[in-house]
């Protein structure tokens, strides 16, 4: 029963405090003042707290890499722009998904849409690939329309298919959207008709979302030029840590990703907790009911679509304005699988099980297994074993497995882009062991009631108007989900986070789950 | 309607029908279908059906399997458009709307086997039904200060919805998923939600099926409460004791077609019904 | 679930009778048509041009009708859209060509390099006969392997799950084998048959240049449709096939052994599909580790314009999105050869989802 | 010792339970009907001997051996066939290669026993060369039936064989039923047609609300005055 991280929309009678429908709590509720009052606090605090956790594994990795300061603060600088993005991407995946069922395979295409919008409205008119040199903001906005529009045109299909050609048609029109921004052809004509072009496989450089920190950090928005009161206080900061301007300029876009997440899952915990997004949930339940009780099943699809691929649009322009350049590779289908990873994984349906996925995922199964080799080669240094260098073929590598000598093969694993592979086999076997063991994630089995209040905390006094004795509804009630909680624990036992699992103990509105 | 939905608390308690008494004999009833034919492919699955449903009445729709009586409750809400015929509802022609506009307008329905919505709560269930609520709107519900009033008629619906599950003795279960909830708990689910839209005419599907005897005759109870109160019902049922001992009228189809109307008296006197029944030639 | 399937679609078929759009969609193929035998007459659309698109349509319908067949299958047997469909034809195509290097190249370079297909062999369908034809059989074996051993691993512990859940499954599965192919095989491009054609069969002289290996690929491809139509038509074990993509609780309750028909349904498709991959390699002369997930969605392409589980509708789907693919070159420029290719599928699955030859649709 | 025994059985479908302690029992060459007002159960029976409804006690035994646990064709294979009330043609194969379908398990295709079903059924053979789909719901049923005798079945259940059938096409049906009981094969039947059952079977069950209520001759049955009362309702 999460609810908005915000506190003004239930006013002062926030009753979300899960527990206090269940006896004994209501009764004493200063006792709870120490721990955190609901669901929304638990769950920013588990991803804060996953947040540092992952931080220290990985500053350890640097540690015991030999890095810097600077070194370690840049890996962490870098997960971190994974970790926000894809948050951000599966919680607009999420919408579509998890809370409408709508089974769109298109997300990279929807991401290129938004960013090549942003980079033809906003890069020079004097550049390689010209644009129309129009502000910052403007192409932020332009870019998430578009991404809205075209999403406009894919729920059209959505309104009628069947889930799993609705992938099709969406898998498809993303590979029609690459493929055209691949087309030199299509720059070409692009050039004849509005002087603007998108130079076709070799992409294109714009202003990028950088820029938004380079203005906060240097007078002008100039690398070269005076830095900005704030730029020279946090510059002299790093400097007295021997922390190069650089990193703190990366830092400083991370803030910028980070504001991103948080007003992405304020938005989405607010749709999740409102008569909106109950009839979404309707609507992947079984469309039909929602259209016999009286909803616009259609209209509801639509704007879902619309927004969904806005917010896609906008987490592709904040990822690919860190660097300011993008091109068609960037969204292969490859891209709109991992977000399906990272969804499955943090828990389809959960706006903080997202989160936990896109940071999960983005750190730990995408940037992590590349510090693997370093560290092997790190480890073998310590025992005295010299890796040497990789074989050049797999073939090579396997000879001297016959003589029990391991080492080539783990060069051979090792190896730049090899251990690139290995870690797509790793994603593929994780997503596989997902789906088959624990389809619902890891927050995905949690009850999170759609609605804009409690509904569990009915006022007394109505109570009474009913009809019914006060005292009697509120134990029947906590006598079921006792009983409910016990059978989803004991199903539950061994999986899942012990956060989690705290977090439903806790919990008085657990009905049970869905294996 | 729809402003409606969001009203008082004590909606279900002290709804009565305007002008039960005062009604013009010749005023259309709530619902009527008038020659509803449906084919699929080459099968005809109702054929030329007219009946009318009175205001305030509980009528029974009965027949053999396969006589054709769920196609008829799909063509008149919506899910199928007939392929001729007309439905009225309150005097308007309601054949071929989509069915949230047919629901919208007051005519609701359950499903045969039921359909709730597994994995969203009781409460939510509930929750979903009343129409036009604010928060329906996707910017009232994000921006901060409509959200202040989508959150007041959140906080009303709470209560309605609570003497709702109160009124059907559901409401502990209210927490739980729709989806854990027994089959006769579903029925109750079922009406409870479709009563939630505040409808005038409601359309049960075989409310009964596999409710054990002592929730079924709370469902019955219910149901003619509810009735007292104003509400009309068409009901399908293959229970024939339900349908003899608790409609005002019943309509009985066979093979697609309607095959006698009265009383439930002169229904079971009636030999051609029997024979539809036990098989003969009718 | 499936009633609501169904009225969707029951409603979708009623929106096709009256929608005007499918006319349009119809109505410009007819003025495409027109204006092609108007550009003939006229001499502004060269003969040549079409003839030599139209051959490279057929070839390209060809193959993709081939790997088509298996996903049909596995798509209407075990209802599930097969991901890693297009990883299977890597696979097909990968080990199949391992070994035909290794038969060919036999005492004149390493055998690692070719293993590993990195030796420069110019082989040919004439040159190693017998390479080619090991190579080829092995390529359908070996892809039965990796399919079965897939199946038991993923798919069969899924068998209750969702259509859904399995076509996430294969995702995963794709993920797995194309990396695991560039793990061993890594990722290079590498010219596998030659640059030069020389095969030119005499006897086509003249209708343009037919190679060996081109005239090989259309015999076996059209040998093996026929033998899996004579397969699925005359067999026991091809009715059971049918039997199961018609309706599989009766098949059950028929006494029809369905977990074995899953397995044979596995090692028909993947013998099929790594066939093709090895074929394909045979007509482009390239090998890379994303040949297979490349042709993926083209592939989905046919066997939804064919109707799913209607093998006789892949290959016509498949020679309808090779000759889309190939002659919209003669309107519109050539980098959206493909992508007209898959417009044409999303406008299939809008209007006509049941396939345009009107194949079974299992839901 | 009874062809097929039911003892005690509870069954339904998830948590739902519809047969509550029913007892059954199929005699060799006997011909037995349920019968029952709507959704008593009736067809829930024949789906638990098949492991299609969900299981939730009691006992099913065939030719003395429990079969709860066996898989469908283990089960066809003891000599139970079985037609269920929809979907039971395959509508994209030829009405012969549907019958080719019911002897699977067999090495080859039985001539003599596809040559006695087309025998019983003239219009099978008439039409052998179609696809099912585009039959008619009489021969439907009858080609279901077919293919449920091609392994010479020592009981045959069939699952309301008359439903929507015209009323000249269930006499013809039951007509057929009857020589295929006559031929030496038990019948079990599930109908809602309960005089014309009750009037040719042997014995009859009446289930109301899942329990059986009444088991005697289908005359006696059919005469019986609660029975009627039953199906119309108090």
């Amino acid at each position: 029963m999460s609810s908005p991280p915000t506190s003004d929309d239930d006013g002062g009678s926030r009753p979300d405090s899960d527990a206090s429908s269940g006896s004994g709590s209501d009764s004493d509720p200063e006792s709870r003042s120490l721990l955190p009052e609901t669901r929304w606090q638990r769950d920013v605090i588990l991803i804060f707290a996953m947040l540092f956790g992952i931080y220290a594994l990985f500053a350890l990795i640097g540690v015991a890499l030999d890095f810097d300061t600077n070194g370690i603060l840049n890996v962490l600088r870098e997960i971190t722009l994974f970790a926000a993005v894809y948050a951000m991407l599966v919680l607009a995946l999420n919408l579509h998904w998890g809370y409408t069922g709508l089974f769109n395979i298109g997300v990279a295409g929807f991401m290129a849409v938004g960013v090549y919008t942003m980079a033809i409205l906003t890069a020079s008119p004097d550049a390689t690939a010209p644009g129309f040199g129009l502000p910052l903001w403007v192409g932020i906005v332009g870019g998430m329309v578009m991404s809205a529009l075209v999403g406009l045109v894919a729920a059209l299909p959505a309104l009628r298919l069947r889930a799993d050609y609705l992938a099709i048609v969406t898998l498809g029109l993303s590979e029609i959207i690459r493929l055209t921004f691949q087309s030199m052809q299509f720059s070409n004509a692009l050039e004849d008709t509005l002087g603007v072009a998108t130079n076709g496989g070799s992409g294109m450089n714009f202003p990028g979302t950088r820029g938004v920190v380079q203005y906060a950090f240097y007078r002008g928005g100039d690398r070269t030029s005076e830095p900005t009161v704030l730029g020279d206080a946090l510059f002299g900061l790093a400097e007295s840590f021997d922390v190069l301007p650089l990193v703190v300029l990366g830092w400083g876009y991370n803030v910028v990703l980070g504001i991103g997440v948080i007003a992405f899952y304020v938005l989405l915990v607010r749709i999740a907790n409102s008569p909106f997004g109950r009839v979404l949930k309707a609507i992947r339940e079984d469309e039909l009911v929602a259209d016999s009780l009286g909803k616009n099943t259609n209209l509801f699809k639509i704007k879902v679509f619309m927004l969904g691929c806005a917010l896609m649009g906008l987490a592709g322009i904040l990822w690919q304005g860190q660097t300011g350049y993008t091109s068609p590779h960037e969204f292969r289908p490859e891209l709109t699988f991992y977000v399906f990873i990272a969804l499955i994984i943090g828990g389809a349906g959960s706006n903080t099980g997202s989160v936990i996925g896109g940071l999960v995922f983005g750190t730990l199964l995408f940037q992590g297994p590349l510090y693997v080799p370093r560290l092997l080669q790190e480890g073998l240094a310590v025992a005295g074993v010299e890796l040497g260098t990789p074989p050049n073929t797999f073939y090579d590598a396997v000879l001297p497995l016959g003589s029990l000598d391991l080492l080539p093969m783990l060069a051979y694993a090792t190896a730049s882009t090899n251990v690139s592979y290995l870690r797509f086999v790793l994603l593929g076997v994780v997503l596989i062991l997902v789906v088959q063991r624990r389809p619902e994630g890891l927050l995905g089995h949690r009850v999170e009631t759609a609605a804009a209040v409690d509904l569990s905390n009915r006022s007394r006094s109505t109570a009474t108007d009913g009809g019914n004795p006060e005292s009697t509804s509120p134990v029947d009630e906590h006598d079921q989900e006792s009983t409910g909680g016990h059978s989803a624990r004991t199903a539950d036992d061994g999986h899942g986070l012990s956060a989690v699992r705290d977090d439903r103990d806790s919990s008085a509105t657990n009905g049970g789950h869905d294996e | 309607m729809s402003e409606q939905a969001a009203g008082s608390a004590t909606e279900t308690g002290d709804r009565t029908t305007t002008g039960d008494e005062s009604t013009v004999v010749d005023s259309p009833p709530p619902l009527r279908v008038t020659d509803l034919e449906k084919h699929f492919g080459g099968i005809t699955a109702v054929d030329g059906v007219s009946f009318d449903v009175h205001e305030g009445t509980l009528t029974g729709l009965i027949g053999p399997n396969g006589a054709g009586k769920s196609t008829a409750f799909d063509c008149i809400t919506g899910v199928y458009t007939p392929d001729a015929g007309t439905v009225e509802f309150n005097g308007e022609d309601i054949t071929g709307l989509e069915p949230f506009e047919i629901c919208n307008r007051g005519l609701v329905r359950t499903f045969q086997i039921a359909r709730e919505l597994e994995k969203m709560t009781v409460l939510e269930n509930l929750m979903l039904a009343p129409a036009g609520q604010r928060g329906e709107s996707l910017w009232q519900s994000v921006t901060p200060i409509a959200r202040r009033g989508v959150a007041a008629e959140e906080r009303e619906l709470r209560e309605r919805v609570w003497e709702t599950l109160e009124f059907f003795e559901i409401d502990h279960l209210a927490a739980s998923y729709a989806g854990t909830l027994s089959g006769g708990q579903r029925k109750l689910l079922e009406l409870s939600r479709a009563l939630m839209t505040d409808p005038d005419v409601v359309l049960l599907d075989e409310p009964l099926a596999g409710v054990n005897p002592s929730l079924e005759k709370k469902l019955l109870e219910r149901i003619h409460d509810l009735r007292e109160e104003g509400y009309t019902f068409l009901l399908v049922e293959h229970d024939m004791d339900v349908i003899m001992t608790h409609c005002e009228r019943v309509i009985v189809m066979h093979q697609g077609r309607k095959l006698a109307e009265g009383t439930p008296a002169e229904i079971t006197s009636n030999e051609r019904v029997i024979d539809a029944y036990l098989g003969g030639e009718v | 679930m499936c009633m609501s399937a169904i009225d969707t679609l029951g409603r979708g078929n009623t929106f096709v009778r009256t929608h005007p759009s499918l006319s349009l969609v119809f109505l410009v193929g007819f003025a495409l048509g027109v204006d092609l035998v108007h550009g003939l007459y006229t001499g502004r659309i060269p003969l040549e041009n079409v003839s030599r698109l139209f051959w490279n349509g057929l070839l390209v319908g060809l193959i993709l009708g081939l790997a088509g067949i298996g996903l049909s299958m596995t798509y209407s047997i075990l209802n599930f859209a097969n991901f890693s469909h297009g990883d299977l034809i890597t696979v097909g195509a990968f080990s199949g060509w391992s070994v035909t290097y290794l038969l060919a190249g036999a005492g004149v370079t390493e055998f690692g390099t070719r293993l590993l297909i990195d030796a420069n062999l110019n082989v040919t369908v004439l040159g190693d006969p017998v390479a080619v034809v090991a190579g080829l059989v092995l390529a359908s074996i070996l892809t039965i392997l990796i399919a079965l051993v897939v199946d038991r691993l993923v798919y069969r512990p899924m068998r209750d799950s969702s259509g859904i859940s399995l076509l996430i499954a294969s995702i995963g599965v794709a993920l797995v084998l194309r990396h695991l192919v560039a793990f061993v095989y890594r990722a290079h491009t590498r010219g596998v048959t030659g640059s030069e054609r020389v095969d030119i069969l005499p006897v086509l002289e003249g209708t343009g240049d037919v190679s060996v290996n081109t005239a090989t690929l259309m015999i076996v491809a059209v040998a093996l449709m026929i033998g899996v139509h004579l397969l699925v038509q005359r067999t026991k074990l091809g009715t059971a096939m049918r039997a199961m993509a018609d309706n599989q609780d009766l098949a059950l309750i028929t006494g029809i052994p369905t977990e074995r028909v899953v397995t044979w349904t596995w090692i028909l498709g993947a013998g099929l599909t790594g066939a093709a991959g090895f074929l394909i390699v045979l007509e482009r002369g390239t090998l890379d580790f994303n040949i297979g997930w490349g042709l993926l969605l083209l592939i989905f392409a046919a066997v939804i314009l064919g109707g799913i589980g209607s093998i006789y509708g892949a290959i016509g789907g498949g020679l309808v999105i090779g000759l889309t693919q190939s002659l919209s070159t003669i309107w519109i420029p050539s980098d959206f050869a493909t992508p007209a290719a898959f417009s044409l599928m999303i406008l299939v699955l809008l209007f006509r989802p049941s396939g345009l030859f009107s194949g079974v649709t299992t839901a | 010792m009874a062809l097929l025994e039911v003892s005690g059985l509870d069954a339904g479908y998830g948590d739902l339970q519809i047969l509550e302690d029913v007892d059954l029992e199929v005699d060799e060459d006997e011909y037995v009907a349920i019968v029952g007002p709507n959704g008593a159960g009736k067809s829930t029976v024949m789906k638990s001997v098949f492991g299609l409804a969900t299981y939730m006690g009691g006992r099913i035994a065939f030719d003395g051996e429990e079969i709860g646990e066996l898989r469908p064709e283990a089960i066809i294979h003891r000599g139970l066939g079985y037609v269920p009330q929809d979907d039971n043609v395959f509508p994209s194969l030829s009405v012969e290669e549907n019958l080719e379908m019911g002897a699977y398990i067999l090495p080859e295709v039985p001539g003599d026993r596809l040559r006695e079903v087309y025998d019983r059924f003239p219009i099978l053979e008439a039409r052998k060369t179609q696809t099912a789909g585009n039959l008619s719901g009489g021969q439907r049923q009858m080609l279901a039936m077919g293919r449920a005798l091609m392994l010479d079945p020592a009981l045959l259940m069939l699952d309301e064989p008359s439903a929507g059938l015209a009323p000249d096409l269930v006499e013809e049906l039951f007509d057929r039923i009857d020589a295929v009981n006559d031929a030496g094969t038990a019948i079990l039947m599930v109908e809602q047609n309960a005089s014309e059952a009750l009037r040719r079977c042997d014995r009859g069950y009446v289930l109301v609300q899942g329990r059986n209520r009444y088991v005697d001759t289908g005359e006696s049955l059919l005469e019986n005055e609660q029975v009627r009362q039953d199906f119309l309702g108090g």
